[in-house]
């Protein structure tokens, strides 16, 4: 057998069809996100204003966050909400879920009931609820018409509850979409495993809460971040809502930095409070993005 | 022996198809009983069904004298092995066993005698404390059968539950479910749709196709007197050679195919034998024929050539041709056998079966 | 050539009044490409300067007259007009003088204010006052204690939308009204803290917190709408800014008939020196540029100037313009003006970054019953302290 | 005991139940369980049902009557007035000229977003090589920053590559934000298709391309669905980029919306604001209400296995 | 008869998982090799080295000659069948097997020629319109040989082509690519776990264990001569029977384990022999052992008790105890045998294999 001079091809032009269609992919991720972060982290710790300069202040600008009470309020806002929102649109979407799994009629009628509303903008959402929630001509109106001239139910105009008429609006609006994932994860359990637990005797629901629930972690990862990131970026919702009102008792992050770096001509502010954000993504993010795709390899 | 679980008209459709069709099956008290069939001939569904997973379309079920038909599966005294084994993945191996009487209230020591009871005829004390992801296929399969033992029932339903492990694991549990049978003396019911399982295991087994039971005996009979072709051709491997094939004469049936005859006067007809002739199959089995020296022994003896020779180790199967027809036949790993070799093959007619073409039955 | 104009006019009253301003731009041959942003300032501004910085800038674009443009014309991206306002003398005609300082950046001009608008003013129905039975108030501590009896009519006294901005509008009107224009100086131009803090601006909150009670049952989020009460007699007053004046006429109402004005809430009779100005950016395309110019010179005539303000309810920048056709309410303002009893509007004398942390001070202020004045007050002076 | 004197023998009256369990249409589960869908049901379509009551009344019977009840008098007025008379400013023609914006938009967006997208999910399902998770799961990470992190830098990015403003400019804008999530679709997706196919074609000698376009392109039908319903409601519900990365001639339907339902002229006209809602959110429900059957099937292909 | 593929060293690991350890493999001209291990053991690696759809760590690939080790899989001249049939499902027959062609760019008629032999050779002329979803699972495995017959290559890879069929199909199709190979005469690296496949196909089988090449050897020799305790294990079924014991004697070497003797003069050990002293494992297969009067004509015999009786159907397999260990062994189906049973079984140590207890090697 003739030895060959057969070397082992450059390792950059192995795959260069791959690489070459994966150039979009990285450069977005290096430019516009890993780029665009450290530009903002960068900016955070100087005194733009209107247009970003290179003027370094330190944490000024983060002392002076921690001490907004607006900002304040915003963070304490999506951490009542963002807690509300998983827990209800998990266990909403959850238990809708479990009711079309019961093999029922029209299961595709309902299914696209629940649904649709995610289809509709956050602008559109906040529209309607607004709407709806208005003491003048909503649910109150209709409700003290019918002779319970004293009920009150007007969230959106009381600064303390506020928070929860935006919740009704965003559930309305992201249960659907937690139903479908679960609905899927549901659809995706061995079918022999409900058999058995029907064998073993145990009751409909104590098989879901003891068995199905534990196996489906998988796709109760992936909801969970896909709630969470969405809980994050909230911003649309609020503003069509009550524009962060009354007062500033509806306000959030994502608003906080919006208005910072564009109304109040103070990017630095503006970068501050978003690097606060992403800090606290990165915390749930990175151990999640970690675990799902660090340990493949 | 009284009847342990006994089945009546029993059919069952899913929307326009129907799956089983009045299907009748009595099974006695400590009999183990397999059911054995194609994919999707219905096995599982009438497991199912036994179990009270599927609601039946018509018929009755009783087990242990009591109608069952509406009663809810834990409720029926049965307990259920799974092919996918079907453990609850986040509960140790111990919760696993114990879920169902916690559940049911059974108080603690009882659970705890019990649970030590499964797991000392199962041998797997050591793996209370472990989760099913930590199990082999084997040691999972156990604490499956496990879960239907501590329940203390009449009946055990199995449904492939060695289908998803390997060959030599596969005979090693079957060995033991065999035991544990007859430790037991539980009714069992086990589908399966390897034939070896089938043999090996079963009081009586049920060859099953397109829903409807077509031969419930006991093994070596289903294997050596099979009531039509298609049980012929399921059980065995190598399989049944078959020869298509006349019948003719009536005092002395003979066998025609080709240019080959074989006289049937050593065959026992079913029945009064009807009209014998027209015509059928004629089935034997590779191991029934006789090769060599030993192939002038037999009634019917012949000549023929090497085709293919398939060792298989332990022997080795040999192909020819007798009347046109493909025919295999084993021999003896020992024997040195090259294509194209001139061999002398025999048989008795008597170990043959002979169907009908046209309906299959045994004649 | 068309050139592209953006600003926040879009309520009934404005559009009117910027439809003017197109008229008359079309009518030399060019047309006016309308970019209206709806919402208000806060939601335009973002907008126009993310066009602007981002490349793609306008033909001209609405600021308030102060400081809002400032870091975009040292940045270079605005076009100088001194050539035009030279030739034009616009020095001369343009009063109060203060108006085209703020246009001026290192001795050039960059931009023309087209109007002044000023904050200090009280409306009132005259329909929900009858209603209630008491006379239309003369001033404001009339209109406070008039309030128990529109209360009791069903009507919310003092009329507030929930945007930011017309909180603390409504409280600066306050500051000039009961303090006095020294002190509104001291606070909001020399960001003298001590005073922010002091007894003097204490019995402005006070009277804040007045309004906030008067207001608690005001539920809506637009100042049109809040102005609509007013013209609908749901409400008995609102403290706006003179712009409202549009949305009065614009419902066919006559002034002092159907409604009654207060500059400076009656009590101090000065007004803000605010208003509305156009920049226009740097183009490349020179065809624009002399568009722009002449844009310019259309806006800033005495012919467009009267016809815009007539609709807009503002006044006019120029002093030696014709309002015959002007109500009431505008005359009075006209008047004030011509006493000279003005003073310069927060945007020129505050950062935006200052005013939006004073916004939401007074946004969470009406809207939390349970902030007591000296806490607002409190933190007023902290943020008066670091501003700049 | 022989089998037949036990049961078999019995006449089949008095040996009990006999065929399927009956189940009464109103057992109490069937109670349980459609009650509480309809009741969440109701509580899913009441908004839908106001939106269009509401559009469909005129101004005096909204101030009068409450928001439930139908409309006793239909009138198409508020539709009319939304889509072409509207105005914002000056601009006099409703949601018409937004509307086409949007599709103008939207097309090629999604076009060019999927697109990326797919072939990128393809090369790293099927073409991993290294550094190929550390740029992924940057992008993954990317795709729970906030938009209004990104907003200036992308600005910064339009401007230097000379798209700032153009139509062209949102699309890039898009394809950017919708990237992580579709690739992580497509990936899902093409991950779980039989890797003996990816490599029965090599061995076939197809390469990148080939094996793209000729065996797993008319593959996937089901996550093309659904990245294409995921976009257009995305895109077409779009307003914060829409609104900063675009002039008021190109303007999407969002921005109208809001600057229809923003520019009050007195009273806030509800029927029209309900009207242009819906007209708004027309496009994705129809889209939704056509495809969404398959729009959970793709999700359960793509999505669930994390 | 030239090597067709030479495997020079071969390793290959994943990360840090080591999956192929410097591997050697020379494959003949025309010659059938069959890969036969557990599940994981490697089989599909090498297999997909081979064919170039995975890049090798260590080692050097030779194809007819050619140093190919980082040649594209098209440049290979080989041909792959995959176990999940891996068709093009969007395409009709003709269209999947002249994907490659088409690709490659080959004339219209070259084409059309091909398919029209590679479809008359498998008989699949009928379906060649049709979708794979429109074929049963042997008519999508000839399509998938189809595939890589048009495409003329001078190896052919198989990657247990025939797992997912049923036991029937299996058998059938198993004599359908001996013959193919006959015709062809190619070279065939064919992956399997099955035995019988292995067995009746292979002119040599490669053992794999753990990434590792056992036995390289003849069906026959393996089956007779397995050169480890882990090879001896993994072929034969009902499996080899293993003693556990202690090697006596050097003159004459004598196995004990419990109360059982077996005199091993007649066993031909390896090499020298070395020491042979020492615990060492005895096994030897069930149809090596004679029962009944035939046991006492063996070198060594014993009395037995039957413990289980398995009937196979064509064999029954009897279960007893020797020297302590479970203890198989095969009669025919007719012998009537019953638990408790007494029994004389023998066998000739010659047929038998004595393994090293440490290291597992034959001795
Ligand atoms: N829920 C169902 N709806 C409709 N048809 C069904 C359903 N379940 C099973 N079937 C059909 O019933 C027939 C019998 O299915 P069954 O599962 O009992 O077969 P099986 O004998 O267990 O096969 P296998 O050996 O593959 O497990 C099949 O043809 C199957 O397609
Ligand atoms: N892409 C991979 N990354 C990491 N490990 C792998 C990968 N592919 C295979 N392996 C590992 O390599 C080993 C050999 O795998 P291979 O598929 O060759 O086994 P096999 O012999 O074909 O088994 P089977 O009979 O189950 O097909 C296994 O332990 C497997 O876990
Ligand atoms: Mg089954
Ligand atoms: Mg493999």
């Amino acid at each position: 057998m003739t030895e060959q001079t057969a070397r082992r091809p450059s390792r950059l032009f192995r795959n260069l069809n791959a690489k070459i269609a994966s150039i979009p992919m990285i450069l977005n991720a290096l430019v516009i996100f890993l780029g665009g972060t450290i530009w903002t982290i960068v900016y955070s710790f100087t005194d733009s204003r209107l247009l970003p300069r290179l003027n370094f202040v330190g944490f000024d600008q983060y002392t002076r966050l921690w001490v907004t009470p607006r900002w304040l309020v915003a963070v304490e806002n999506l951490a009542i909400y963002g807690a509300c929102m998983l827990v209800f649109s998990l266990i909403i979407g959850f238990l809708l879920a479990a009711l079309l799994d019961q093999k029922i009629r029209f299961e595709d009628t309902f299914r696209t009931i629940f649904l649709y509303p995610f289809a509709l903008s956050f602008i559109v959402t906040g529209l309607v609820w607004q709407w709806m929630l208005n003491p003048n001509f909503g649910v109150q109106h209709v409700v003290r018409e019918l002779g319970w001239t004293n009920f009150a139910f007007d969230p959106l105009y009381d600064s303390s509850i506020v928070i929860y008429g935006i919740l009704i609006a965003a559930l309305w609006q992201g249960t659907g979409l937690v139903m479908c994932l679960m609905l899927a994860g549901l659809r995706g359990i061995d079918e022999d495993i409900w058999k058995a637990a029907r064998v073993d005797g145990i009751p409909t629901w104590k098989t879901y809460l003891f068995i199905i629930i534990p196996m489906m972690r998988p796709v109760l990862i992936t909801t969970l971040v896909i709630i969470a990131a969405s809980i994050v970026k909230v911003y649309d919702l609020v503003v069509a809502q009550t524009s962060g009102g009354p007062g500033i008792s509806s306000e959030v992050p994502a608003k906080y930095v919006y208005e910072y770096m564009f109304h109040a001509q103070n990017l630095g502010q503006g970068f501050a409070a978003s690097t606060m954000m992403l800090l606290s993504v990165i915390i749930v993010i990175v151990p999640w993005a970690y675990l799902e795709f660090g340990r493949r390899k | 022996m009284g009847t342990s679980v006994s089945i009546q008209d029993l059919s069952l459709s899913f929307g326009a198809v129907t799956v089983l069709q009045t299907l009748n099956l009595d099974v006695a008290d400590g009999e183990f009983i397999v059911l054995l069939g194609p994919s999707g001939c219905g096995k599982s569904t009438l497991l199912n069904c036994i179990a009270g997973l599927l609601d039946v379309s018509q018929g009755r079920i009783f087990i242990k004298g009591k109608n069952v038909t509406w009663e809810e599966p834990k409720d029926r005294g049965i307990g259920m092995v799974f092919q996918s084994y079907a453990l609850y993945p986040q509960m140790t191996v111990e919760k696993n066993l114990s879920f169902g009487l916690r559940v049911a209230g059974t108080p603690r020591e009882e659970i705890a005698k019990r649970i030590a009871r499964a797991a000392e005829i199962l041998q797997i004390e050591p793996l209370l404390q472990r989760k099913p992801a930590a199990l082999s296929g084997g040691q999972r399969q156990r604490v499956a059968i496990g879960r239907a033992l501590v329940r203390d029932v009449d009946v055990f339903l199995f449904d492939e539950p060695l289908s998803n492990l390997d060959a030599k694991l596969r005979a090693e549990l079957r060995v033991e479910i065999k035991l544990l049978h007859r430790k037991l003396q539980n009714t069992m019911i086990y589908v399966t749709h390897d034939q070896i399982e089938a043999m090996t295991l079963a009081d009586r087994i049920a060859v099953m196709k397109g829903g409807v039971i077509q031969q419930l005996d006991a093994p070596q009979t289903i294997y050596n007197r099979p009531v039509n072709r298609f049980v012929a051709g399921f059980l065995g491997s190598p399989a049944m050679n078959f020869l298509d094939g006349q019948l003719n004469g009536v005092s002395s049936p003979v066998f025609k195919t080709g240019n080959v005859s074989v006289p049937l006067d050593r065959y026992a007809f079913e029945g009064n034998g009807g009209s014998r002739v027209g015509p059928c199959v004629f089935g034997i089995r590779p191991e029934h024929i006789a090769f060599g020296d030993a192939a002038n022994t037999m009634p019917f003896a012949t000549d023929a050539e090497v085709e293919i020779v398939e060792p298989m180790g332990s022997d080795t199967l040999v192909w020819t041709k007798l009347g046109g027809h493909n025919f295999s036949f084993r021999v003896e790993a020992e024997k040195t056998l090259r294509n194209g070799d001139p061999i002398r093959i025999g048989f008795d007619p008597a170990r043959a079966s002979l169907f009908e073409t046209q309906s299959g039955n045994r004649m | 050539t068309d050139l592209e104009v953006t600003h926040w006019w879009t309520s009934g009253g404005e559009a009117a009044a910027v439809a003017e301003f197109a008229k008359a731009f079309d009518a030399t041959g060019n047309h006016w490409v309308d970019g209206a942003i709806a919402g208000s300032g806060d939601t335009a501004r973002p907008i126009m300067i993310s066009r602007i910085t981002g490349g793609d800038p306008m033909g001209a674009t609405q600021f308030n007259h102060g400081r809002q443009a400032e870091e975009l014309v040292k940045a270079g991206l605005m076009r100088d007009l001194t050539d035009l306002a030279n030739k034009e003398h616009w020095k001369d005609v343009i009063r109060p003088a203060s108006l085209l300082t703020e246009c001026t950046v290192d001795g050039k001009v960059y931009c023309i204010p087209v109007n002044i608008h000023s904050w200090q003013w009280l409306w009132l129905s005259s329909k929900a006052f009858a209603d209630a039975g008491v006379p239309v108030p003369k001033n404001w501590n009339e209109f406070v204690a008039a309030a128990p009896a529109l209360e009791k009519a069903g009507k919310v006294p003092l009329a507030v939308g929930q945007q930011a901005w017309q909180t603390s509008g409504a409280f600066q009107v306050l500051m000039v009204a009961i303090g006095g224009p020294d002190i509104y100086k001291k606070v909001y131009g020399d960001k003298d803290a001590k005073v922010a803090g002091g007894p003097e601006v204490a019995k402005v909150f006070k009277a804040a917190d007045d309004a906030r009670k008067m207001s608690a049952k005001s539920k809506v989020q637009d100042w049109n709408q809040a102005t609509n009460l007013v013209i609908t007699g749901q409400a008995g007053g609102q403290i706006m800014g003179d712009w409202a004046q549009g949305e009065f006429q614009l419902a066919g109402q006559v002034a002092g008939k159907d409604y009654n004005c207060l500059p400076g809430l009656g009590v101090n009779a000065v007004i803000q020196t605010g208003g509305d100005s156009f920049y226009f950016p740097v183009l490349k395309d020179p065809e624009k540029s002399k568009a722009q110019e002449v844009l310019a010179s259309t806006m800033l005539s005495p012919k467009t100037q009267v016809a815009f303000n007539l609709k807009k309810g503002s006044l006019p920048v120029r002093g030696d313009v014709d309002l015959n056709a002007a109500n009431d309410c505008m005359k009075k303002g006209l008047d004030i003006l011509a006493k000279g009893n003005t003073i310069p509007d927060t945007n020129q004398l505050m950062t935006e970054d200052s005013l939006t942390q004073v916004n939401d001070l007074f946004a969470e202020f009406f809207a939390t019953p349970t902030m007591t004045p000296e806490d607002a007050q409190k933190r007023f002076a902290d943020i008066v302290a670091k501003a700049d | 005991m022989s089998v037949a004197n036990t049961t078999a023998g019995l006449p089949r009256d008095i040996a009990g139940p006999y065929g399927p369990k009956p189940r009464r249409i109103f057992s109490r589960r069937n109670i349980f369980l459609y009650g509480t869908l309809f009741v969440v049901a109701a509580y899913y379509l009441l908004p839908l049902y106001v939106m269009v009551v509401t559009s469909l009344k005129g101004m005096p019977e909204i101030r009068l009557g409450n928001i439930f009840s139908p409309p006793l008098e239909i009138t198409f007025e508020p539709w009319v007035k939304a889509w072409s008379t509207a105005c914002t400013g000056l601009n006099c023609d409703g949601l018409s000229r937004g509307f086409w914006n949007s599709v103008r938009i939207t097309v090629p967006s999604v076009f060019l977003s999927i697109a990326i997208a797919s072939v990128n999910g393809y090369a790293l399902a099927n073409w991993r090589f290294k550094g190929a998770d550390f740029f992924f799961t940057i992008l993954i990470v990317g795709a729970f920053i906030p938009y209004q992190v990104m907003i200036y830098p992308i600005v910064i990015v339009l401007r230097e590559i000379g798209l700032y403003g153009s139509i062209w400019g949102l699309v890039l804008v898009h394809s950017i934000f919708g990237m992580p999530i579709l690739t992580l679709l497509f990936r899902n997706y093409f991950s779980s298709m039989p890797e003996e196919l990816f490599r029965a074609a090599r061995v076939d000698g197809a390469g990148f391309w080939g094996i793209y376009f000729r065996i797993m392109l008319p593959m996937s039908l089901p996550i093309f669905v659904v990245a294409v319903i995921l976009q257009v409601t995305g895109i077409w519900n779009d307003f914060l980029f829409g609104v900063i990365y675009t002039k008021p001639d190109t303007y999407p339907m969002t921005v109208q919306l809001n600057n229809i339902v923003n520019s009050v002229q007195g009273v806030k006209e509800y029927n029209v604001n309900m009207a242009a809602t819906l007209i708004t959110g027309l496009v994705p429900l129809i889209v939704y209400f056509v495809s969404g059957k398959l729009f959970v099937r793709g999700i359960a292909a793509g999505a669930v296995k994390g």
